[in-house]
């Protein structure tokens, strides 16, 4: 309807597409997960089991030997372990961004994506958190990090960037789910009062709490939302600027740098962008969705996409030009051994991808040419992830004294855990998009014209 | 009739929530009591001994002197374990075909050692010295208990590191004269506070609770 | 019939903008146990329908204040009461590195808030509700609109409010059983 | 690319630092920095597949060195026992620690030590301060040894052929012996034997000769050159012996002799050395060293002069030294052979040593043909040395009339079949003799072989007799001393597994196999009494318990004569005899020259299988676990090689497959092997690469000719570090002797930047706090400290796979860096334990609090408390924290656990660990006052490092006091802290390096003007 339209005056192709109708939003979207399990899904979803089966296998041996079968030593004793979790937690940044920043800032094209987008937050954030505990020595004792009254009577180190982690993560994955679940509410009760068997319509009335879409419920839904929203905006900020102070507060080269928390919060969004470009361009064309995540979506995306690459790049730069700026010789032998030194490839890759590969997307051709997309985000992915080794590993392996400097390379162990937590991953996807409407039809419904029904 | 739930699912889910909410509470309470409970730190749990030796009986039946077998206690950091001879250096004397000394006299005899089981044990990463807590002013009684009162030896306290601390933080509270450290139910005169402060100025005793005074 | 033994009327529109038009109708004959059920949340209608004074924000505000109170007070007891400790030479009250947790604490109690006030204020979880007596009512959730009156509102009559009720032109009306 | 940049940083840095270069690599190519990483690259750790993090070689070298009960916080309570004794030794007291002297003998250096037993386990060895070849210092091996008596692996059971038999089995065995020996007088009886220091050891086998005529006595060292012993004495049959007192030398000359570290006396030497290192305003003077050796070591990285000279040119170089100095020698003048920098160095030393006459010293190597000790005791004679830097003691000889004989000539009876029966005595020909397969070939012609020995050996399989002997903390004996002081052995434990000590075992051939050693060594010393003035029971009882007590034999009680007769028995007059001999000519440099030398860590291999010494780094190299051909980095380039790189070494048809080590300062075509590698039956099995195989008799220590053929793949070294080049950072401050004194004298607190902290500072505590001084002009990097730290922190071993990875456990590591060019570089060594920092780094990030700083300002590491997120080990700029990547310490094997010191927790998987500065000593002490009521003196606490340190390099004490050794030192100007930029405050702090290269050639000419 007329209201719709006027929500972009420009030429912009449109956020849904011009012939859905109102009923279409029940019939595809909850349509998806009421019809039967297609092969494809089957096969998707065990290959990804198999990688979690090699996940259990890597972490049972983990706590069986120590974690003495990972590359780690003295002077890199962060390796994988670290790098996964981080680039995880970038991960998982999209999707609040995309539900809570999007939604205050009235970007109604994020009514398609965020439901995908936050589901992915909460799987990527699950990924991340199994990190810590695994990396540390004795992982029996993770317990340690909680302030609770011991009978030791003694307590964690809250000047410990660590113990920041823990709360930052925690509480992320805490608000990321119950924003996820208060957005679903009403759709449960659609899928309630779609479902044909009674089996079927009391499990999901469990999770619809009796929902009945009054216009009470929805005034103080949204307020709720819209508060929710407006916590997770900060939140979200600040917890990978809390991740990036698990180096800056530290103070090897390479780490100790206060540019740290905003260049880290744009990677964050750089690679969970690339990550939702990645995954939804393959999903929007299996389950043919293409009215309802458009060509608008992506071209939007993909300039996100160049303008955090931007950013980050504009981060390389500051370090390089600070570390020569600071006269410190440390920080400057730690720049020259990045690009120079024996993990120059290191560098060539995260330069090559995080840097060069978003250039492409000031031409719309290219953001709009979905082969082209869809590689660029595979790039940025891998070059964020490398980038994270840069930073651990290429800081870490010649710090200070040349006397203790050392090597660093992951074993097959490191690399099996990796892509177990791909497996975890995308197993937690795949029963996602089975069992839950992937798009938010409450909110589709605000952007489709309104129906009228035919009197009987 | 197409209502999905019974009236009273409403009352039970808003209990159910409220059930969940109380469960995590009660539970963490019950978990906070069981690792200080004498179940789970083996306080005043006796041991199965080779020989049912009673400090009651030796201690306030025959008034021996603590350091009459645990000897080194004043000088080391262990108090000592009498050796076989240091019993039959009585028991030659009384109670000498008593049957459940038989494993004494089967140890002199034979020079096999017995095998007592500990009671008052510390990890081997804490290290704790007797010569020191005795020196400052700490009984016996007041880490090992009423032995007096054992008829067979348990522990008197959890000897958690908690419960060291109450101590290392302000011994006034336990600092007792040198004179009494031996004696059992020994009773501050005029009180403790003031005892405690005059002895532990008088001792210097002014304990760490640095890491490394246990920790090494 | 007897208007005791039923909990109100229910009547379904053909488009939201006849049901925000009977909402408003409803309003101004001054019935006020009325509500409105739409699929999605519609422009116009919480304006018709009186609602108690807003305390989400206040819930959320409250809750958020004390996790960080609680957070903050926290991390001072642990370093510098409970057991001092000399970390690095940093004093033991050293705040700045307190304000992080500080700030995620407030974050989490907040949005437990924000949930929990919703629920409460929506009177949910309530798998129960007369209005599913109404076969029909199961499409409020993918594409009916509704307009329900309640038995007491001290206006309701039932001949009256069906009367009032057919004015509307709905689609159809329904007795919703107590 | 990046090369403009890089030149900048070099020239844009803040500090005066000399110009360092980086690897050896970029040294060579500077083009391109990328192919100077690929090339250290190739260090890289690869992936290690699953299978080799099983590390299944070493386990038993783990276990050899590992540990016991756990740290695993386990919540459910052990049961667990007291086992009282049943009669108690009074002087027993459980918790409190007991010293016995005693001393130990290793080849022909024997070492006065005090052992530390708890309840009657021996733990620890120390120094024996009244001992004139420790002054309370000991030296890597001493260390070690305390391993080696609870090593698993020692031989335990006697053995004929491979079945176990017993001790009477063999005492009947040697009845038989007796009878038939008794018959022919011994006849083709042979007794071999190592060196024998011991006087009670060379009275029962003078006893056996004495009773058997025909019998025979030969001895072997793999690790000692034969001839030199006889080198410028007379031809009688009991050479004296040159001690050498280097406090009093200002100028000394080392041709190719490795005086601090690899000879008898080396701990005094080292002691005496570096007291003439510390210049300061009240003692501005200092000695001069000058090296000339085909490798680095010990001593040549310590050289104010060090010059890069092939093993065979050293003869020619002594013979330029004696021209230069002006003793008369027919011939044609040498000099004209060598080359430019050889003679300039030459010209150097000869200088030096005219200037400083009686107060010089030329020092002939061990490993150097008697020539060159013959013109060294000329040179030294000439330059009136004799008596005031060069004594010469008595050799002793217990009366006995001949020589052993060698290892040669028993081969060649063995073989000319005049050997019917062989008694060895621990020692290993089969593994370590040149030709060792002709020995053991020879063996088998012997219808009789015994052997009895610490561990089973290459010869002990050539045995009939196997008799596991018992270690020398087992046993009763008595040992000689380089300068003749005799020491009581005395045991300190019974034997572990009822092993039996050479003097029973030999014992027992004479025919008294109820002879106790006891008995033995103290009849021994009755009957010395006796010879002597006073020999009444209660003097000798008097003089036994004080020479027991003091682990010395007071000269004088006994002897009217010093046993240690520092004779005036200069050997000079067969000097000139010596002279007459035409100088030796210059090698022609083109050919390879391959130089054996015993092992720095394994000496001759005795060692392999003890896990401390096998993963202790080398000096210089660094290298864990295996040895390597050392090159230099010219024959290196020639040959196209790098570190690591495998190459065939051929000479005359035999041949060895070795790794190559790229070594800064090594002399040109030369090639440096170790010994006492790649042995077959040792521990865990072939660790490194045997190259005896190209030893032949006549050219065992060098030889010409070889040849070096790259096999084209890497071997992977277990170095420990990586990158010997100093980055142009601050972290060794090397000044000149006149740099050092003008300092001295501008108080220079101006280097010291100011230190600001946004943080209060601390209020000043009361009590003690801990600090530690390191002086980097007095170590010479011998690696003491790192192994004596092992034995007393029970530091786990990890094994070569896990030290490649980079996990070495050591808490106190050695760095040395190399300075200048690669050709003649300076030679740095820092060892770099906790730096104990104030603001400490690591203590910050820890989550769960443990680590944290204690009142006395210790870097407090609670293991039981640590979770190993691993991020203090990040956070340390210095790298000093070790982490248990895997379940290092061993709680399995029984008899390790006896070795364990109490006093230290052992850690388990998953834990940092680090240096406490012992705090285990600190608290001991701090009780022992408390309880005594006497406060803690200056110098009663010492750490383990300060403790074995033979230079006193390293000063432990308390700060706050300015009266003590530790705040006198860190007061002098040469002080300085590590980083200090980073603001961390270390307690530990550095002395400045300094070294005396003095005379310019002009101050040198004016100088040679007066003398000639």
């Amino acid at each position: 309807m007329p209201a719709l339209r006027q929500l972009d005056p420009l030429e912009r192709p449109p956020v849904i597409g011009e012939d859905v109708r109102y009923e279409d939003v029940n019939r595809r979207i909850a349509g998806i997960v009421t019809a039967p399990t297609s092969k494809g899904w089957l096969i998707g979803f065990g290959v990804a089991f198999l990688f979690v089966m090699l996940f259990m296998a890597a972490v049972t041996y983990l706590f069986a030997r120590g974690i003495g079968i990972w590359g780690v030593n003295v002077p890199v004793a962060w390796g994988f372990a670290i790098v996964n979790f981080v680039w995880w937690i970038g991960i998982g940044h999209a999707g609040t961004l995309i539900s809570a920043i999007l939604l205050l800032l009235h970007q109604e094209w994020r009514t398609s994506i965020n439901r995908f987008t936050e589901a992915m937050t909460l799987f990527a954030v699950a990924c991340a958190g199994v990190f810590p505990i695994l990396h540390l020595g004795r992982p029996w004792f993770f317990y340690w990090l909680f302030p609770y009254p011991s009978e030791m009577q003694i307590w964690p180190q809250f000047r410990s960037p660590l113990m920041w982690d823990v709360f930052a993560v925690s509480t992320y994955g805490t608000v990321s789910l119950l924003f996820w679940y208060v957005g679903l509410i009403p759709d449960f009760a659609t899928m309630r009062d779609l479902a044909q068997t009674r089996g079927k319509r009391l499990l999901w009335g469990v999770f619809a709490l009796g929902w009945r879409g009054s216009a009470h419920h929805w005034k103080q839904y949204q307020m709720a939302y819209l508060l929710l929203a407006g916590l997770a905006t900060p939140l979200v900020v600040s917890v990978h600027s809390i991740v990036s102070l698990d180096f800056s507060v530290g103070i090897v080269p390479g780490w100790h740098s206060t540019i740290f928390p905003p260049y880290f919060v744009a990677g964050a969004i750089f690679s969970g962008f690339a990550m939702v470009v990645t995954l939804i361009l393959p999903i929007r064309h299996f389950y043919h969705l293409e009215d309802f995540i458009t060509i608008r979506h992506l071209d939007n995306m993909a300039k996100i996409l160049l303008v955090t690459g931007l950013i980050v790049g504009y981060g390389y730069l500051m370090e390089t030009f600070i570390a020569w700026y600071s006269g410190n010789i440390f920080e400057r032998f730690m720049v020259l051994n990045r690009i120079f030194g024996p993990y120059w490839w290191v560098w060539a890759i995260v330069i090559f991808c995080n840097v060069m590969t978003p250039q492409i997307f000031w031409s719309k051709r290219m953001r709009v040419n979905l082969p082209v997309l869809f590689a660029a985000s595979l790039a940025i992915n891998v070059g964020m992830w490398v980038e994270r080794y840069m930073i651990v590993v290429v800081s870490l392996h010649r710090d200070f004294m040349p006397g203790a400097w050392g090597m660093y390379s992951g074993t097959f162990w490191d690399w099996s855990t990796l892509l177990g937590t791909f497996g975890l991953f995308l197993a937690l996807l795949f029963l996602f998009i089975r069992g839950i409407p992937m798009l938010s039809m409450a909110e589709l419904r605000e952007l489709v014209p309104s129906p009228r029904k035919e009197r009987k | 009739m197409s209502q999905l739930f019974h009236p009273a699912s409403n009352a039970l889910s808003r209990f159910l929530i409220a059930g969940a909410l109380c469960g995590i509470a009660v539970i963490s309470t019950l978990a906070y009591a069981y690792f200080r409970s004498d179940y789970f730190t083996h306080r005043s749990l006796t041991q199965q001994q080779p020989i049912p030796f009673s400090h009651a009986h030796h201690v306030s039946g025959l008034g021996i002197e603590c350091q009459y077998c645990h000897t080194t206690v004043e000088v080391s950091s262990y108090a000592g374990i009498p050796n076989t001879e240091t019993c039959m250096s009585c028991h030659s004397q009384i109670w000498t075909n008593a049957a459940y000394l038989a494993p004494l006299r089967e140890s002199l005899r034979t020079g096999n050692r017995l095998r007592w089981t500990r009671v008052n044990d510390l990890p081997d990463y804490v290290f704790f010295n007797h010569s020191i807590h005795i020196k400052k002013g700490i009984g016996c009684e007041s880490c090992h208990g009423r032995v007096d009162k054992m008829p067979l030896m348990s522990k008197g306290h959890s000897l958690q590191m908690g419960w060291c601390l109450d101590c290392h933080r302000d011994p006034g509270k336990f600092i007792r004269p040198r004179e009494e450290v031996y004696s059992m139910g020994y009773v501050p005169n005029p009180s403790q506070e003031v005892v405690g402060k005059k002895l532990v100025a008088a001792y210097d005793a002014k304990p760490k609770t640095d890491c490394y005074t246990c920790h090494r | 019939m007897n208007d005791q033994r039923i909990w109100g009327l229910l009547a379904e529109f053909d488009s939201p903008e006849a049901l925000i038009r009977a909402a408003k109708a409803a309003n101004e004959q001054g019935y006020v146990h009325f509500d409105a059920f739409s699929p999605s949340p519609l422009e116009g209608l919480s304006e018709v329908v009186r609602l108690r004074r807003p305390w989400m924000p206040r819930i959320v505000l409250i809750s958020g204040l004390s996790g960080g109170a609680s957070g903050f007070l926290l991390q001072w007891w642990i370093s510098a009461a409970a057991y001092p400790l000399d970390v690095g030479g940093r004093p033991l009250f050293s705040w700045p590195a307190f304000i992080p947790v500080t700030f995620e604490l407030t974050i989490l109690f907040a949005a437990f808030g924000s949930l929990i006030g919703m629920l409460m204020l929506n009177g949910l979880p309530a798998p129960y509700h007369p209005v599913f007596n109404v076969p029909q009512f199961r499409s409020a959730t993918t594409d009916g609109f509704f307009l329900a009156i309640e038995s007491r509102d001290e206006q309701f009559r039932l001949d009256e409010t069906l009367r009032f009720l057919e004015s509307l032109n709905p689609l159809e009306i329904n007795r919703i059983a107590p | 690319m990046g090369n403009p940049v890089f030149v900048q940083i070099e020239n844009s840095t803040g500090r005066q630092a000399p110009r360092y270069w980086r690897t050896l690599a970029e040294y060579r190519n500077k083009e391109s920095l990328a192919e100077q990483s690929s090339a250290e690259f190739t260090h890289a750790i690869d992936d290690p597949s699953p299978m080799q993090v099983g590390r299944r070689t070493v386990l038993s070298y783990l276990a050899a060195s590992a540990g016991l009960a756990g740290l695993s916080a386990c919540t459910s309570l052990p049961e667990r026992e007291i086992v009282p004794f049943v009669q108690q030794p009074e002087y027993l007291v459980p918790g409190k620690p007991r010293y016995y002297a005693t001393a130990m003998q290793m080849g022909d250096r024997v070492v006065g030590l005090l052992a530390e037993t708890h309840l009657g386990r021996p733990t620890k060895l120390e120094g024996n301060p009244s001992h004139p070849a420790s002054l309370g210092a000991t030296g890597i091996f001493a260390q070690a040894e305390i391993l080696t008596l609870w090593d698993p692996d020692r031989a335990a059971t006697v053995r004929r052929g491979r079945n176990t038999s017993t001790w009477a089995a063999f005492a009947i065995e040697a009845g038989h012996l007796r009878e038939r020996m008794q018959r022919d007088q011994g006849r083709g009886f042979r007794l071999l034997t190592g060196a024998v220091r011991s006087p009670s050891m060379l009275a029962t086998i003078g006893e056996l000769l004495r009773q058997f005529p025909e019998a025979r006595w030969h001895t072997f060292e793999a690790a000692r050159r034969e001839e030199p012993a006889a080198a410028g004495s007379p031809s009688s049959g009991n050479p004296p012996v040159p001690v050498y007192r280097i406090a009093a030398a200002d100028a000394i000359v080392s041709l190719d002799a490795d005086f601090l570290h690899g000879m008898p006396g080396s701990l005094a030497h080292a002691r005496e050395f570096a007291s003439r290192r510390r210049p300061s305003a009240e003692q501005p003077s200092m000695n001069r060293l000058y090296v000339a050796e085909p490798t680095p070591s010990v001593t040549g990285s310590c050289a104010d002069h060090r010059l890069a000279a092939r093993c065979d040119s050293i003869p020619a170089i002594a013979g330029v030294l004696r021209e230069e100095l002006g003793l008369p020698s027919q011939g044609p003048a040498a000099s004209r052979g060598l080359g430019a920098e050889a003679r300039e160095w030459v010209r150097k030393a000869a200088a030096d040593l005219q200037r400083n006459r009686g107060r010089s010293l030329v020092i002939p190597g061990e490993f150097q043909p008697a020539l060159v000790h013959q013109l060294a005791n000329q040179m030294n004679a000439f330059l009136g040395n004799e008596g005031s830097t060069v004594v010469w003691a008595d050799a002793d000889t217990g009366g006995l009339s001949s020589e052993p004989g060698t290892l040669q000539s028993l081969v060649e009876d063995m073989e000319a079949g005049a050997v019917n029966t062989l008694l060895i005595l621990d020692t290993n020909p089969a593994y370590s003799a040149p030709e060792a397969k002709r020995v053991a070939q020879a063996m088998e012609k012997v219808a009789l072989r015994l052997h009895a020995g610490l561990y089973e050996t290459e010869t002990s399989r050539l045995c009939h007799w196997n008799l596991p002997m018992a270690h020398f903390l087992e046993s009763w004996g008595d040992l000689r001393a380089f300068d003749g002081t005799c020491s009581i052995v005395q045991p300190t434990i019974r034997p572990l597994k009822g092993q039996k000590p050479a003097l029973e075992i030999l014992a027992t051939v004479l025919g008294a196999p109820l002879m106790t050693d006891a008995e033995i060594v103290r009849n021994h010393w009755r009957r010395e009494a006796a010879s002597n003035r006073e020999s009444e029971a209660a003097e000798f009882d008097l003089f036994w318990r004080r020479s027991l007590r003091d682990g010395v034999i007071r000269r004088g009680i006994l002897f009217n004569s010093e046993v240690s007769a520092v004779g005036s028995r200069a050997p000079v007059e067969n000097g000139p005899a010596v002279g007459r001999a035409v100088a030796p000519p210059i090698p022609s440099d083109s050919k390879i020259e391959l130089v054996f030398r015993p092992d720095p860590t394994l000496y001759d291999g005795r060692y392999a299988s003890n896990g401390w010494l096998q993963e202790l780094p080398k000096p210089i190299t660094s290298l864990t676990w295996g040895n390597a051909a050392l090159i230099s980095a010219g024959t290196a380039g020639r040959l196209g090689l790098e570190s690591g790189d495998a190459v065939e070494i051929g000479l005359g048809g035999r041949s060895i497959e070795i790794p190559v080590w790229i070594v800064p300062g090594h002399a040109e075509n030369s090639v440096v092997l170790h010994l006492g590698n790649g042995r077959e039956k040792a521990g865990g099995g072939r660790v490194g690469v045997d190259v005896n195989p190209l030893r032949t008799w006549g050219a065992e220590w060098n030889v010409r000719g070889a040849t070096i053929r790259k096999l084209g793949h890497q071997v992977p070294l277990a170095a420990r570090q990586h990158h010997q080049n100093m980055e142009n950072r601050d972290l060794i401050r090397s000044w000149t002797l006149d740099e050092a004194l003008s300092k001295e004298k501008a108080a220079s607190a101006a280097l010291k930047p100011e230190l600001l902290s946004l943080y209060p500072e601390r209020p000043v505590r009361d009590g003690p706090q801990w600090g530690m001084s390191i002086d980097l002009s007095a170590c010479i990097g011998c690696g003491a400290c790192t192994i004596a730290c092992q034995a007393e922190n029970n530091i786990s071993v990890v094994g070569a796979e896990e030290v490649r990875r980079g996990r070495i456990m050591h808490w106190i590591r050695l760095d040395t860096y190399f300075e200048g060019d690669p050709s003649a570089p300076g030679i740095y060594h820092q060892p770099v334990p906790c730096m104990q920092c104030e603001n400490a780094p690591c203590e910050v990030v820890c989550p769960v609090g443990a680590t944290a700083h204690s009142e006395e300002g210790l870097n407090q590491m609670v293991y039981n408390r640590c979770v190993g997120t691993r991020y203090c080990s990040n956070n340390c700029p210095y790298k000093v924290r070790r982490f248990n990547f895997f379940q290092y310490a061993d709680y399995e094997t029984g008899s390790l656990k006896g070795q364990r010191n109490p006093d230290v927790s052992v850690r388990s998987r998953g834990v940092m660990e680090k240096c406490t500065y012992c705090v285990q000593r600190i608290e001991a002490a701090k009780i022992r006052s408390k309880v005594n009521d006497q406060p803690i003196a200056d110098g009663q606490i010492v750490t383990a490092c300060q403790q074995v340190c033979p230079t006193e390099a390293i000063v432990f004490g308390n700060i706050a006091d300015p009266g003590s050794k530790v705040s006198r030192a860190k007061s002098g100007s040469r002080n300085y802290t590590l980083l200090d930029e980073l603001n961390t405050r270390p307690r530990t702090s550095y002395l400045a390096c300094v070294r005396n290269p003095g005379n310019d050639l002009a101050e040198l000419r004016e100088s040679e003007g007066g003398t000639v």
